[in-house]
């Protein structure tokens, strides 16, 4: 047991499965970096420096750098976890899935229904996410109801480093392709992770805190957001549940339902846009199975339905805050 | 394996097992363009009569180890590779007991066993695909090869291009094998490709092409060993371009008014595989045409017994519906 | 006024814009056909016969066959629309997105804010739709969802030769990026369809039917299911509204409001997948804006969460039928 | 219009044009470094220097009806373009007076007045999006023509290829100027561009190509403007490839660990085009020392009230977060 960075812990999960399994490789850009140049070989470890150190650890044959085409590297990827590799595949950004979606949604997705059942599809796609660094429209973007709403992929928010370590190695020992997004402004996020190498079960959510007021289910950082709020409303007298779901497929909806049925409200603290995302989605299973437990609408805390601004003010705008979410809660208690 | 149980090393077993495997690709296909005419066939189908020698003589260098990546066109391919002929036919009938249970159909032809790797939807996307089987037997280190089919309409997909640098990077053993049958879809390659040279997008990469005429089974089986035995020998990736003939639409159904008229029995006249097959092993004495004739009547009767199969053969179970999503549980 | 299909009215709009507009030209893949071949121009007339007879009229100037390379000839669409031109661009199946996600989903939807809104960007995005063809898990699906999800995108979902083509002449007017979701088994379905030039506002839905009982929202092709559901229940005494949004951007949730106001009771049926598709999303801006209204659970109807399977039982299992709406139906009025 | 009021008639307004042009560029990065380095910068930043004969030799010859797309290296080509200095460094600044209001950033410099196209976010992506501004100018006839600057990370992307082949089969007037800079952020193009020959990839559709050393304004100048003039003339697409030095990392903050040691001292020895500009046209007798340092000066002081007016400028207002989403009411 140590502290550690949500991205040392990834990177940590990384190297141990690696060791226990000659089979993962890992496929991306600039995960060494170096190549073709006249300096260091590990230079960049990582466009996010999350797989620094690996490329001297498991050398080029499994630490494989690329050209800039994730089309080609994502469907090899694809490939090779259909021929038995288990490939862990880095999209720089979720929002480069413009130029690899095929590969992911139609591919990796449909592999084994399409051709019925005859291969597993050990694939990990490690991706990165996030607004809150001034990107912009197309390097900020939260795509996870976009891939969860294709049936074949499963789906991981880690928001913790612990649970980044667990589910990560879950994955990549899972026989499913599996989505896995990181928040870029977790990576420095740090708490007590185990050395050892463990696993976290998909399908079980993580009950933050416990109350009786309100059910909050926010996803990877927005988990944060929503535990200052809960933690800010407990002073108020007003206790919630805060539930984060860590995978969105599987989703642990019994989770879910357990607290709602208490509480009688619930409120979904999402980074991604209000239309289709992971917040509909959750307040349409709940309004749908669990209708007569609530006693107040469902309440969605997302950004406006628009593009990321670059504008630092605007940004911080766009983005839900503790302050939103206490004040979407305190109106729901007042109900 | 190869396909249909061919002894590799005697030559006119070899040449039997090329003949055999072209005739009933020609057969199938033939058969099936009757049927479907007849309205007998439950589901769209893109026909590979004309373009027998190429999967035929690339099938006839691969081994167990290795992969042959195929395309929508997948019938023909896929026979060639030695998948079982009912089950084909039942995929095309969208029964449970087709090659993929019906749940892909006649463009997903696919058998893991065999890595008999089937289309996905996207044109050309099966090349990137294709530099994963080639990373996989490469880190194995069976000795594997991967050949990807690819069409001529594929040569303007951009993953593509990014397979062919990506192949090269990394330098795996896969062979590009592009069937250039002058058409993607109702367009001609004169308007798409331009400078109508699919072979000198892949010499951009620096990889080595070789050009072919794809209805000479020989000249087919010549370069293809060649480009094989080359990324075998740890000698990279490679493309072949194969110019063939395509006898019918794109799909079934398709009217073919862009085609010139008599471009398709022109095409029969002078260009048909099995025409210059037989040709050739009947003027060198390889074959005799006695031998020719009881293969074809076997063949016939073997592609009758497989579309009855299929025509008769129960569609999936309902809970087919929900399973095969994921290998796991979820 | 006389009998059209949906496939001619849909012709009709593109004809009649472009004789009203030169700037309006049309891009895609064989919308002639013939280029580069020995036989006739206008070969295919589209890959489902949409197009056919327009390069006769416009010219290969104005009717652009392109090669298989949705990536490129999607991005120059976007750039043509930021020049000034109108394109209509046609994704021959939507699942095609695959290879052109970033050109529609990162620059056509993104383009104007971006760049602080000095651009307009008139394009229309033509495509099409759904399963019920047998064309299996890369060829049927309905990504309606995914498109809305994209802020900056409009997205238009006509059910009817009349709504076809009034509305593909308001997209090709309007200066924003547009979705429009051709179903592709709708192409043969006739009715009256004026044979001059009109347009129908997006953001105003039809209301189908009337009834007091049940609220029914569905898309496309799911309009007729429900229809069909509709009209057999009324024989039961369960009386629907029946409601098409016809664009899901904007969407009308006014009509939508009004109605549920007035029966206390929603059913959303959609094609697509049950995760993170329409039904979610307006479940959950009804169960957000309109709780107090509702006596009953929103139920969604759709198919399950599985990709399309290619054999004809299979399928006819996976899409929602009359039948399954009326069960959910019934089941709601009871309660 | 080429930036900054040059009058291209006469030959010495325009080496002067050229020259204030490149410095600007030189002294606005070198600048803009020192200010990141200070933690003044607000926001992520590719900085230009090294390569600025590119972008200036190319917009010599660009008009009113050109369109000039750029890439996430956007202040170098912005500068040459003409677009406003101050509204560039407000957009770095993220500033309400930034070229794109200050919601793109300085990945996204756009000027629609000027037609320079700002970068979308995936690389080469803008390949596509010039063929579409050469449709539009065609369609016009106004005689204009395109130019699209990409990286040599960008051949390796599957739209870059697509481009190619859609801007030939369309004879669109477009040239695809590549800045190979050697990297693609950490990766050298030794490693990730197979047969390391940008412009062989043009060739293989049938493109004109040339290569060019991008550190020679007056090279560039004269290859870039044939490529043009060719574009005008209704010649179609073409491909010029630019060897170019960058000075400085991939972004600011890039420890450049990639390189070799001494490798950007000895790139700013040998292959600095400002110092071979000054070279020639002193030598020449073309502009006096004098002169230059008096452009110099002058320019110094530009840049620095366009970072002092930035740095002092207003955010963004609140409402514009709701605001350019779409054209139209919604
Ligand atoms: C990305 C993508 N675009 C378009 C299509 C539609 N489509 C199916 S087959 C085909 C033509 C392919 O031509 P080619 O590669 O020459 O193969 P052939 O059909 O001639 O065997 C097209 C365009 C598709 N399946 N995928
Ligand atoms: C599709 C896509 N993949 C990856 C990236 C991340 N990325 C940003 S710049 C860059 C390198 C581009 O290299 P090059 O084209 O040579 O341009 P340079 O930075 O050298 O000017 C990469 C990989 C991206 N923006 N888009
Ligand atoms: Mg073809
Ligand atoms: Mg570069």
């Amino acid at each position: 047991m140590s502290i550690k960075s949500y991205r040392a812990a990834i990177r940590e999960a990384l190297e141990q499965e690696m060791l226990r399994d000659p089979d993962v490789i890992l496929i991306g850009e600039d995960l060494a970096g170096g190549a073709g140049g006249g300096g260091e070989d590990d230079a960049w470890g990582g466009p996010m420096a999350v797989t620094k150190g690996l490329l001297g650890k498991f050398g080029r044959q499994r630490v494989l750098d690329t050209p800039v085409s994730e089309a080609a590297f994502m469907g090899a990827a694809v490939g090779a976890a259909a021929a038995g590799l288990r490939p862990v595949a880095e999209l720089m950004f979720c929002d480069f899935i413009g130029v690899c979606c095929d590969q992911i949604v139609n591919q990796a997705a449909k592999y084994r229904y399409t051709f019925g059942g005859q291969d597993r599809l050990p694939l990990t796609v490690r991706t990165t996410m996030g607004a809150g660094q001034q990107l912009g429209s197309q390097h900020s973007q939260v795509l996870v109801g976009l891939f969860t709403s294709f049936a074949g992929l499963k789906v991981v928010v880690p928001s913790t480093p612990y649970d980044a370590k667990g589910l990560l190695a879950t994955a990549i020992r899972d026989d499913d392709p599996v989505i896995f997004c990181e928040h870029r402004l977790l990576y420095r996020m740090r708490e007590e992770v185990p050395d050892g190498s463990y696993t976290i079960p998909f399908g079980e959510a993580r009950i933050v805190e416990e109350g009786g007021d309100v059910t909050i289910v926010a996803l990877s950082r927005m988990v944060h957001v929503a535990a200052e709020a809960v933690h800010a409303l407990r002073a108020e007298g007003i206790h919630c549940t805060l539930i984060d779901p860590r995978t969105t497929v599987p989703l642990d909806t019994d989770t879910i339902f357990d607290s709602v049925e208490a509480t009688g409200r619930l409120v979904i603290v999402d980074e991604a846009g209000p239309r289709c995302g992971m917040a509909s989605d959750i307040a349409a299973i709940v309004a749908e199975e669990l209708f007569s437990a609530l006693r107040a609408p469902i309440r969605r805390v997302t950004p406006p339905c628009v593009p990321v601004p670059a504008a630092p003010n605007l940004e911080k705008l766009y983005l839900p805050d503790a302050a939103r979410v206490m004040a979407v809660v305190r109106e729901l208690v007042q109900r | 394996m190869g396909g249909a149980g061919k002894p590799a090393t005697e030559e006119d077993a070899a040449l039997r097992w090329a003949y055999r495997t072209m005739q009933t690709i020609r057969c199938f296909e033939e058969r099936l363009h009757a049927d479907f005419a007849a309205g007998k066939v439950p589901s769209s189908v893109h026909l590979y009569a004309g373009q027998e020698a190429s999967a035929t003589g690339i099938c006839a260098h691969l081994g167990e180890q290795d992969y042959f990546h195929i395309t929508h066109r997948a019938h023909g391919p896929a026979i060639a590779r030695g998948a079982d002929l009912k089950a084909i036919a039942q995929e095309i009938w969208l029964r449970a007991g087709g090659l993929c249970s019906g749940k892909g159909g006649s463009p997903h032809l696919h058998d893991a066993r065999l890595k008999l790797v089937g289309a996905n939807g996207g044109v050309g996307s099966g090349a990137a695909l294709a530099c994963g089987s080639a990373l996989a037997t490469r880190h194995r280190g069976d000795g594997g090869v991967v050949v990807c089919l690819l069409g001529d309409g594929a040569i303007n997909q951009g993953v593509v291009a990014e397979s062919f640098n990506l192949a090269a990077v990394w330098s795996l053993p896969v062979v590009f094998a592009f069937e250039n049958n002058g058409y993607a879809e109702a367009t001609g390659t004169a308007y798409a490709i331009a400078g109508n040279d699919i072979a000198a997008r892949g010499a951009a990469v620096g990889m080595p092409i070789a050009r072919v005429d794809g209805a000479d089974y020989f000249a087919v089986h010549a370069t293809a060993g060649e480009a094989i035995a080359r990324a075998r020998a740890g000698g990279g990736p490679s493309l072949v371009e194969m110019q063939v003939p395509r006898f019918f639409g794109h799909y079934e159904g398709d009217a073919q008014k862009y085609r010139a008229a008599g471009e398709v029995a022109e095409l029969r006249r002078s260009r048909d595989c099995l025409v210059a097959f037989r040709e050739r092993v009947l003027g060198a004495g390889l074959l005799t045409a006695a031998e020719l004739a009881g293969i074809d009547a076997k063949i016939a009767a073997e592609v009758d017994e497989a579309f009855s199969t299929a025509a008769a053969a129960a569609p999936p179970a309902a809970a087919a519906l929900l399973s095969d999503v994921y290998a796991g549980r979820i």
